[in-house]
């Protein structure tokens, strides 16, 4: 009884009574939901142009930061940087492109999984010979990304906005919106769409499979250079970093692997729903910590329901 | 073997029932036969052996089968088939084994001469044929069958499994034993007629060759011990059971020496099933060896450069020495070890992969093999020799003896068998093993055989200055051109043949201005030679008229002429002109025997246009042929088929003579 | 394709065959360090590797070594990877290790249990099994100068200095792992005893850098004061987080793990004033970093940069080496022998004397509180300072505080008698 | 080249079926067996049996485990270190209640508790496939670690959170726990590896491993033909999490001695999956190839590479560099390998061995 | 072998007369998503008859075979099979009952032999528990070496013992389907569903397989309901033919009534409806 107390009526007891704090909650899940939502993006875009599951993702976001932070280490000033990195990922999804997914073409999933598990290996080794393994902090006020946080009040308490994260919540609506702009307008984005209908129907129009995969390596690339950016600004950019994109994961089974609207409501779901549940259900109840699978099981639990996702397409199965 | 060592063995029976009975006793547990059956070999000892005969044979009598009935044995290689022969035997009928694959009209001629009262069937498809032709076989009474696949269902007057008429003989030995039987078959032996043998017969109709008893026995025990074959042995059934040596060497010889007979699950898997037996005494005709040859260079060619290179190194070293080894000549120690080398990384796995890692030793026979083949597999040291055979010799006539091997000639004179050369040059023989005579067919037997005891083999020949005989052609092939130069058509056929690219040749020139040929693509060879040159072609026609491939036979050719050039006798005989023909020469179309013997005549006649075209000087011939398929539909193909000129040369054995 | 598999397979075994045996000379002392300069917390692996082989490097350019014995340190990279720690552990102990500092809880747990068998004792200086510190259950095991326990008792009386602990709810964030998770038990001893309410927040190692929600958690539940056992990437995000929720600086105290300079330098001015444990200097006003400078940073023989010296962690990895070199000393004095053994250290790590008078001369006056080994007592008893970020470095604002021996003991006697009763054939010393 | 199969003929059906059918293949195993058993045992010292013979053992028999649900029945899964976490756990709880038992009883038993638990994650492969089994997969994975966190019950309310191998012996040699005798621990480990490699093998090869080979390659025609998916999923889930479970507490006992939750984290999971993939799904002899590759290999390299490359050039690289150059040879390995022989290293032995045996023919 | 053996039985016994209804399809309707396969189709098979169905592409031939063997699930209608009522079942139900089948497209075990893949039809006649499968000797052992006789039987029974050992990958189409059939029939069915066995192969191969059908159908009693395209060999083939369009039944009955039968002519001949 005293369980089912905690479970149903406690909770929204606490809700209630602390509305700043729930604001706040919801404020924070937003946020991360942002971000995470973001890192999906990058493995939505692979997914979608290739059929690859790119392990990698989560070790380009730490890659492209560090490179960022190493550039501007060596006294490059931080918008040259940013350009230089970008240059470094575009390179990287070149390499990718080319010694990798090249030769592994028409090959089952689980190889190409596996291979990007190769990449991983290689960017996180190669990332601390070339930068070394110390934590580093992220340039925020020399990219001119905001500092400081707003305050609301709100019935006798406070919910604090921190304008990097309003920044972080823009940058990666405005991401967003380009990449869906850039997939839906322009000759290359359209091409993408079709070689996720059907490699062979985009051969036939004369487009360059390789082409594609370079471009949307580099557009996860870049996704992956902005989530860098705005989550090292929240800690500081370390190879640890790269766990926090495994959250991606139950963020696709929610939303669909290849459904970019999905990657976006997956991530907010997800994001709102682990600061929620940590909070109000983790903590009192399981002593705290749950959020390192609580986004799991509830991608577990989703896909028991409905196993193409939310906007995954149902299939018919044919024999 | 010694000359002296002539004396009987122990124990000589005088029919193979008899053979049976003593194997039961004497070699009671070594395996009698073995079958693939199922996936895995079945073995029977010769003690199961005889109990199943035995219970075959009383079971046959039972039925009512008796002394002299003729029973028709129609299918591949089976144990209970070749129980049949000795379950026959046993009761005095004779076995009548016949070409299973032969079309019905044909099988029904020879049951219909032979007056088979019982046909002993492998499977359904036997018996349906059987079934077909039972109106023409007016003696027909019974059909047995092995396989009861599909059959036992079948509402058939007569119609018997071997296993059934087994359990009817069980039945008998249970309750009378077998003494009555065994008194059955003591008596025969001697000139009885043990076996009767239809020659696929390369001009008419087949005649049925009766072999007595001695005749096998004899001639059996006589090559078991030449070839110093014992119970430790084992063979691989794979050739028709209607065909002599098939007759000698997997029942005969097996019975008498008691060695092991291995039959393979399907011609398809008879390679590998080789492969799982290796057996230890192995016979095929020189079709089989240049195929396993052509088998090994062609998929040599697919091999890694590195590989090619060992291969080509290590044959080459063993063309060296290989031969000297096995003839016990001496070899430099170097020599030796790479020998040894060559054997550990060459030879050895080149003989496993062909299933004579084991091989004692083995036989070729019934055409001439080339010399390059022949020395291929003696180099890698399986101990291959030539023999000369016919059916009505109970096969041996010649063989060559141990350390004693050339290419070209087929050895000395078996032992027992006296020969010599009629004026005509054709061969004739004398021995224990010749036949008894053709059945229903004395005028043919009396022009075959003499009274002295001679028999005509049909073949032009010669006996060398080491004793050796060497055949030519067929007697009646051998003609002249109109200017008076000899022509031995098998002569320049072979050489052809020789090539890899060649599978079959037809040459005409008896009595005509010039000599030319018909030549056959091997389609393996040829079809591989097309893949690596990117030769690209959509059926077996195509492939043969293609100009590239007939440029490739032309050079074959040239280079015939050029070896003819050099030989007194034959340089007149150069080839003139020739044309690849567009299919392949089939037995289904009655072009060929089922021993796939070239049948001229009808060549003749069916490409008469064709041959007319070779010698009008045409540069090509459009030509319809009639085939018929597997399942006996009949269609037509055509062509127009390109005829060439071939490249001649001067005679050079009158230079080299003058040289000297 | 396969021919170069094999090619290649045919050169590793080839390669396979060239045997590397490292031989040492005879008047050499072999001290492994499993270091971690790669994986999640190379942050703090780097430093303390450079600061502990650079003492020793500095003894031999100084003093050609300890007694006129070389010292050779023999580093293995462990990636702070317990089943890399075992490896480096079998790789090096048959060079003649004199002891093991693991630098990792995991590591130094796996090693516990193979100290008495190789005869080679574990210095986990300030970390490991707490229980280790009570010598005559763990005679193998040392972790001066201050087990977990210790520093957690030294913290909680700082607090008390600073207005009093009575009736205060102390927050305590944690990286939950065994590490983080060591003080509870003493945290629920003493709550009664001092008179304060404690609650828990616990980090995963995956949300090390995503600890919104915990702070969500701590302002509900409003502590006066935070606690943290935090370790790598965890400190900065923690404190961005305080920051961010306006959580007071200054009573927000960190172990001496959670306040390195490499933990404090991405958040900046926005971590000034927040506190932490140590127990080592900070800075290079000392006579013995000096002449570590002039002896093998200005030679070129370290790895680190001239930067990094005197900071948090590379001054901890000195002081670890120092201890090491004083066990070494005693154990030459106590055996007689100039090559020791690792028997031999483990007398030399019961009996050294590290007090005032030795540190002053070592050259190293006011850089730690004096640390007295003994049989019985394998932490020494250290006492912990507090220091404070001031926006760009880490400032002494505390003298040394002793821990609360009388409570933590016991403690610690109950938890090695609990670990020693699930061993069968344990061996215990008895230390009359 | 050695293959000399003719002759070799089988007369029955048990004979045509056998493991090892080729004689000489028979001779190999011996002689590998005598090798396993004698001479490393003889001539091995603690570092190669410890650090490399033991481990090597035990991710092998782990990434069984794996093939068996991955490489068998189809099933992707990332929690294997968590089900070897289980086995762990469970082996250390026992241990401790019934100290009186023999610890080796105890280790096939976590297996037991090792597949309740891999059935029950198991449950949502009768639902999903591919790549959103191995989310659920990762859940399971994240969840248990949380557990063995969380539940200081599991850990004996240790202050550590850690497990330890406590000391037990067997035929009056120790086997686990501080002062455990190496090369008794190396035997005990090879026996249960080869006493449950050959089990494995006879269950692939039997009726449930047809079953769950016909999930794997069609399994719609696998329904059709009678199998019931719930059997044959939930029984590869049971017996691959049994071997990764056996897998674990030989880790914890035979080899580390004592154990954190992170020592069965998700790395290990992405480890065993690599040494199935590289050494090749659906074989067990690849469970041996890749766990020798990804397990050995990073050891060679840190061991002999900074001696080597200070003896062969001018330069000198640290331990630590040699550990990240070591995971760069691993990376851009498994990509090369994953393009050369995507079926991995048992498949290029299979090819190996079919050159042996048609050799010196190319087919 | 022993008499107590497994092994295919002269016939399939299932208790049911030849010539006594064998399935019964009442009413059945299936639709996707709104869009309809399948509109109320009934129709019976006999013991021991060759049943096709015939009909143009996309007339929900496939479908009707899915229904029957359980993989897809009909909105409407029932099916009585050997007496038993029924409207949804697993397909792994379905085999249990005596309903066996071959793809299509042909769906074998890529990753098999052929013999294993046959062994896998016997899968529902195989019971030694999963401690006998471990310990291998003796009972399993046992078990497999009697199933692999009655495999080595269907092996011999279609002629296909030199690719035995052969992964079943690497066999030209042609064998594929043989394989199939084999591992179709292995099961013993009472009922044998094929789809369209003779796609995709030459007149030899299809005469092959013509008499394969035939042989089974005559040897064992299998009661074969297939689905064809080649009108010749349905002719000549089946007992009686039903003819489906746009998932509706327009035609049953014997094939020679189907063949002048004007509804079908049009179907044929594509005439618009």
């Amino acid at each position: 009884m005293e369980l089912l107390k905690q479970i149903f009526i406690e909770p929204f007891e606490t809700m209630y009574a602390l509305p700043d704090l729930l604001l706040q909650t919801l404020w924070e899940g937003f946020v991360s939901g942002t971000l995470y939502s973001l890192i999906a993006l990058g493995f939505v875009l692979i997914f979608k142009a290739s059929g690859v599951f790119n392990f990698a993702q989560g070790i380009m976001v730490v890659f492209a930061a560090l490179c960022l932070v190493g550039i501007h280490a060596l006294g490059v000033p931080a918008y040259l940087a940013l350009i230089l990195t970008l240059g470094v990922m575009a390179l990287l999804a070149m390499s990718v492109v080319q010694f990798v997914m090249k030769p592994l073409v028409n090959q089952p999933d689980i190889i190409l999984f596996m291979s990007t598990i190769g990449i991983t290996f290689i960017l996180i080794a190669g990332g601390q010979i070339i930068f070394g393994g110390e934590p580093k902090a992220m340039i925020t006020e020399e990219l001119g990304l905001p500092t400081g946080s707003s305050v609301l009040e709100v019935s006798g308490g406070i919910v604090i906005f921190q304008h990097i994260d309003i920044a972080a919540a823009i940058i990666a609506a405005i991401l967003i919106a380009g990449l869906a702009l850039f997939f839906n307008k322009t000759k290359i984005g359209r091409a993408l769409r079709a070689v996720a209908d059907d490699h062979q129907a985009a051969l036939s129009v004369g487009i360059s499979l390789e082409q594609i995969w370079v471009v949307v390596w580099f557009a996860a690339g870049v996704v992956a250079l902005t989530a860098g950016i705005l989550w090292a600004a929240k800690s500081d950019v370390s190879f640890a970093l790269q766990v926090i994109a495994l959250k991606a994961l139950p963020v696709l089974v929610l939303g669909g692997f290849t459904s970019i609207p999905g990657a976006i409501i997956g991530g907010l779901i997800i994001g709102f729903g682990e600061k929620l549940f940590d909070l109000y259900w983790g903590v009192p109840l399981l002593g705290g910590g749950t959020e390192s699978w609580f986004a799991f099981i509830i991608a577990l639990l989703f896909l028991l329901y409905r196993p193409e996702g939310l906007f995954g397409e149902k299939l018919i199965e044919r024999i | 073997m010694s000359q002296e060592d002539k004396a009987p063995r122990s124990g000589q029976q005088s029919t193979f029932a008899g053979y049976l009975a003593l194997n039961a006793k004497r070699f009671a547990e070594r395996p009698a036969f073995r079958h693939k059956d199922h996936g895995i070999w079945k073995t029977w000892n010769w003690a199961q052996a005889f109990e199943e005969v035995r219970a075959y044979s009383m079971g046959l009598r039972k039925l009512g089968l008796k002394s002299g009935d003729k029973i028709a044995i129609v299918g591949q290689n089976r144990p209970r088939l070749y129980w049949t022969f000795c379950a026959a035997q046993a009761i005095g009928a004779i076995p009548v084994p016949v070409y299973a694959d032969s079309v019905a009209e044909e099988m029904a001629f020879v049951l219909e001469h032979a007056e088979v009262v019982a046909a002993v069937c492998q499977n359904q498809e036997q018996v349906d044929k059987i079934d077909s032709i039972r109106d023409e076989v007016k003696t027909l009474k019974y059909i047995f069958y092995d396989e009861p696949r599909g059959l036992r269902d079948y509402d058939m007057k007569n119609l018997h499994g071997i296993s059934d008429v087994q359990e009817i003989g069980r039945a008998i030995f249970t309750e009378k034993g077998d003494e009555a039987w065994r008194k059955g078959f003591a008596k025969l032996g001697g000139d009885d007629v043990a076996v009767m043998l239809y020659t696929s017969g390369t001009t008419g109709r087949p005649k049925g060759v009766m072999l007595s008893y001695e005749n096998l026995i004899k001639s059996a025990d006589n090559a078991n011990r030449f070839d110093n074959l014992n119970e430790h042995d084992e063979i691989i059934a794979y050739l028709p059971l209607a065909w002599v040596g098939d007759h000698v060497f997997s029942y005969a010889q097996s019975y008498v020496a008691g060695y092991c007979v291995c039959c393979p699950e399907s011609p398809e898997t008879a390679d590998h099933d080789r492969l799982e037996i290796a057996p230890t005494y192995f016979f095929a005709p020189p079709r089989v060896f240049e195929t396993m040859l052509t088998n090994i260079n062609v998929r040599m060619q697919d091999a890694s450069n590195i590989k090619q290179k060992m291969f080509s190194y290590f044959m080459d070293h063993a063309r060296k020495v290989g031969e000297p080894i096995l003839n016990n000549k001496d070899v430099g120690f170097m020599d030796k070890l790479k020998y040894k080398l060559g054997e550990f990384l060459v030879y050895a796995p080149l003989k496993n992969r062909m299933g004579m890692s084991k091989m004692k030793v083995g036989y070729t026979a019934g055409e001439a093999i080339g010399p390059e083949i022949f020395s291929f597999y003696r180099s890698l040291g399986l101990n291959l020799k030539q023999l000369y055979g016919q059916t009505e010799a109970s096969v041996y006539i010649s063989a060559q003896p141990d350390g004693q091997i050339r290419a070209d000639t087929v050895g000395k004179p078996s032992p027992d068998v006296e020969i010599k050369i009629a004026k005509s040059g054709e061969v004739l023989y004398r021995s224990p093993g010749v036949f008894v005579g053709y059945f229903k067919n004395d005028k043919a037997t009396r022009e075959t055989k003499t009274k002295e005891g001679w028999v005509h083999t049909g073949d032009a020949g010669f006996i060398d200055g080491e004793g050796h005989l060497r055949i030519i052609d067929r007697a009646k092939d051998v003609g002249k051109l109109k200017d008076g130069s000899l022509f031995a058509p098998k002569y320049i056929e072979n050489k052809l043949k020789f090539y890899s690219n060649i599978k079959e040749v037809v040459a005409f020139g008896d009595d005509r201005d010039q000599c030319c040929v018909f030549l056959n693509i091997d389609l393996t060879s040829v079809g591989n030679w097309a893949e690596r040159n990117n030769v690209s072609y959509a059926s077996y026609q195509e492939l043969t008229q293609h100009p590239l491939v007939i440029k490739m036979m032309g050079e074959h050719v040239a280079q015939v002429n050029k070896d003819l050039a050099s030989e007194e006798m034959m340089s007149g005989s150069q080839i003139a002109r020739f044309l690849v023909l567009h299919k392949e020469l089939d037995p289904d179309d009655g072009e060929m025997t089922r021993t796939m013997k070239v049948r001229r005549p009808f060549i003749t006649e069916r490409y008469g246009d064709l041959i007319e075209a070779l010698y009008d000087g045409s540069k090509e011939k459009f030509i319809e042929t009639e085939v018929v398929f597997e399942d006996g539909r009949k269609g037509g193909i055509s062509a127009t088929v390109s005829i060439l000129d071939a490249e001649m040369f001067a005679p050079t054995h009158a230079l080299k003579e003058a040289a000297e | 394709m396969l021919k170069k598999l094999i090619l290649g397979a045919a050169a590793i075994a080839v390669a396979s065959t060239v045997q590397v045996t490292t031989s040492y000379a005879e008047d050499t002392l072999y001290i492994p360090s499993l270091s971690y300069r790669t994986g999640p917390f190379a942050g703090a692996g780097t430093p303390i590797a450079n600061g502990f082989a650079d003492y020793f490097n500095m003894l031999n350019a100084r003093d050609g070594g300890i007694g006129g014995a070389k010292l050779v340190v023999g580093e293995c990279e462990t990636a702070y990877n317990a089943q890399k720690g075992v490896e480096c552990y079998e790789a090096t102990k048959g060079n003649g290790a004199l002891a093991y500092n693991p630098y990792s809880t995991g590591i130094t747990l796996q090693l516990i249990p193979k100290a008495p068998v190789d005869k080679i004792p574990v210095l986990s200086m300030g970390y490991g099994l707490s229980a280790a510190a009570v010598g005559e259950k763990f005679p193998w095991t040392f972790n001066y100068p201050a087990s977990y326990w210790s520093q957690m008792s030294s913290i909680l009386q700082y607090i008390d200095s600073q207005g009093g602990i009575k009736g205060k709810k102390i927050g305590f964030i944690y990286l939950d792992v065994g590490y983080g998770k060591e003080p509870i038990p003493l945290l629920d001893k003493l709550a009664p005893e001092m008179g304060f309410e404690w609650v828990g927040f616990p980090v995963g190692v995956k949300e090390m850098q995503n600890q919104s929600a915990t702070w969500l958690n701590v302002r509900k539940e409003r502590p006066d004061w935070m606690v943290a056992w935090s370790f790598g990437a965890m400190t900065p995000t923690a404190v961005k987080e305080a920051a961010k929720i306006r959580f007071p600086m200054d009573k927000f105290i960190g172990n001496w793990w959670s306040g390195a300079h490499a933990d404090l330098e991405p958040v900046g001015e926005a971590g000034k004033g927040y506190k932490a444990a140590n127990f080592s200097g900070v800075g290079t006003d000392f006579p013995a970093l000096q002449d570590v400078i002039k002896h093998v940073v200005d030679a070129g023989n370290s790895q680190a940069a001239k930067d990094d010296i005197g900071k948090v962690n590379y001054n901890r990895g000195l002081f670890n080496a120092v201890i090491m070199a004083e066990a070494i000393a005693a154990a030459q004095k106590a055996t007689g022998k100039v090559k020791i053994t690792g028997e031999d250290m483990r007398l030399g790590l019961e009996t050294f004397v590290l007090d005032e008078a030795r540190l002053k001369e070592i050259g190293l006056e006011g850089f730690t509180a004096p640390i007295k080994a003994s049989c019985k007592d394998h932490e020494g008893a250290g006492s912990i300072f507090i220091q404070q970020w001031d926006g760009s470095d880490w400032k002494r604002t505390s003298d040394l505080i002793a821990p609360m021996t009388d409570v933590v003991r016991p403690l610690l006697e109950e938890a090695a008698e609990k670990y020693v009763g699930e061993q069968t054939g344990w061996k215990t010393q008895s230390c009359g | 080249m050695f293959y000399r199969e003719a002759g070799q003929f089988k007369a029955t059906y048990e004979a045509d079926s056998a493991k090892f059918p080729i004689f000489q293949d028979k001779l190999f195993i011996w002689f590998y067996l005598v090798i396993g058993f004698v001479a490393i045992p003889l001539l091995g010292n603690e570092f190669f049996l410890g650090a490399i013979m033991i481990p090597f053992l035990v991710f092998t028999l782990a990434a069984i485990g794996l093939n068996i649900l991955t490489g068998f029945t189809g099933q992707i899964s990332l929690g294997s270190g968590a089900f070897m976490g289980v086995g762990a756990y469970a082996c250390y709880k026992m241990t401790l209640a019934y100290p009186e038992v023999n610890i080796l009883i105890f280790i096939f038993a976590s297996g037991i508790f090792s597949a309740i638990v891999g059935v029950f994650f198991g449950l949502p492969s009768l639902r999903i496939k591919g790549f959103y089994l191995v989310v659920s997969t990762l859940a399971a994975q994240f969840f248990l670690e949380w557990a063995f966190q969380r539940i200081p019950w599991l850990y004996n309310y240790n202050n550590t959170g850690a497990i330890d191998g406590v000391s037990r012996w067997l035929f009056g040699i120790q086997i686990t726990g501080g002062g455990a005798d190496r090369t008794a621990q190396y035997i005990v480990c090879l026996a249960i590896v080869v006493v449950m490699t050959w089990f494995a093998s006879n269950i692939i090869s039997g009726r449930i491993g047809r079953s769950w080979m016909m999930i794997r390659d069609m399994d719609i025609a696998a329904e059709l033909m009678g199998v019931r998916p719930l059997y044959a999923k939930l029984s590869a889930f049971a017996v691959s999490s049994f071997y990764c479970g056996v897998a674990g507490s030989m880790m914890v006992f035979l080899w580390l001695g004592a154990a954190e939750p992170e020592s069965f984290d998700y790395n290990h999971s992405f480890e065993i999956l690599f040494m199935v993939i590289l050494g090749g799904l659906g074989s067990l002899l690849g469970c041996f190839l890749g766990a020798a590759v990804i397990w050995i290999l990073p050891i060679l390299i840190r061991e002999w590479l900074p001696p080597l490359i200070d003896k062969i050039t001018p330069w000198v690289i640290t331990s630590s560099t040699a550990d990240l150059v070591s995971d760069i040879i691993i990376g851009i390995m498994i990509v090369v390998f994953l393009i050369m022989e995507p079926h991995g290293l048992a498949r290029l032995w299979a090819i190996i061995k079919q050159k042996l045996r048609v050799w010196p023919f190319p087919y | 072998m022993n008499a107590h053996d497994p092994h295919l039985s002269t016939k399939f016994d299932d208790g049911i007369a030849p010539g006594e209804e064998l399935l019964h399809v009442d009413n059945i309707s299936l639709s996707f998503g709104g869009v309809k396969a399948i509109t109320d189709i009934s129709f019976d098979v006999l013991k021991g008859e060759i049943r096709a169905i015939i009909g143009p592409n996309g007339a929900g031939k496939t479908s009707m075979l899915n229904v029957i063997n359980g993989f897809y699930h009909p909105q409407e209608g029932t099916i009585t099979f050997r007496g038993e009522k029924r409207r949804k079942m697993k397909p792994y139900q379905a085999a249990s009952s005596g309903i066996s089948r071959t793809f299509q497209n042909v769906a074998l075990f890529a990753g098999m032999s052929t013999l294993d893949n046959i062994m896998a039809g016997r899968t529902l006649k195989m019971h030694k528990n999963f401690f006998w499968q471990m310990w291998r000797q003796g009972p399993a052992l046992q078990e497999e070496i009697l199933h692999r006789k009655v495999v080595e039987e269907i092996i011999e029974f279609l002629e296909i013992e030199a690719i035995r050992k052969e992964p079943v990958g690497t066999l030209p189409y042609g064998l594929q389907k043989r394989v199939e059939l084999g591992r179709a029939l292995a099961a013993e069915p009472d009922l044998l569903l094929l789809d369209e066995p003779m796609a995709g192969m030459n007149l030899e191969e299809k005469e092959d397989m013509s008499r394969f059908i035939i042989d089974v159908n005559q040897q064992y009693g299998t009661t074969i309901a297939l689905i064809e395209h080649d009108m010749g060999v349905v002719m000549d083939l089946a007992d009686r033919v039903i003819v489906l369009d746009y998932g509706k039944k327009i035609g049953d009955g014997l094939p020679h009534e189907v063949q002048s039968n004007q509804d079908v002519i049009d179907a044929y001949l594509g005439v618009s409806h």
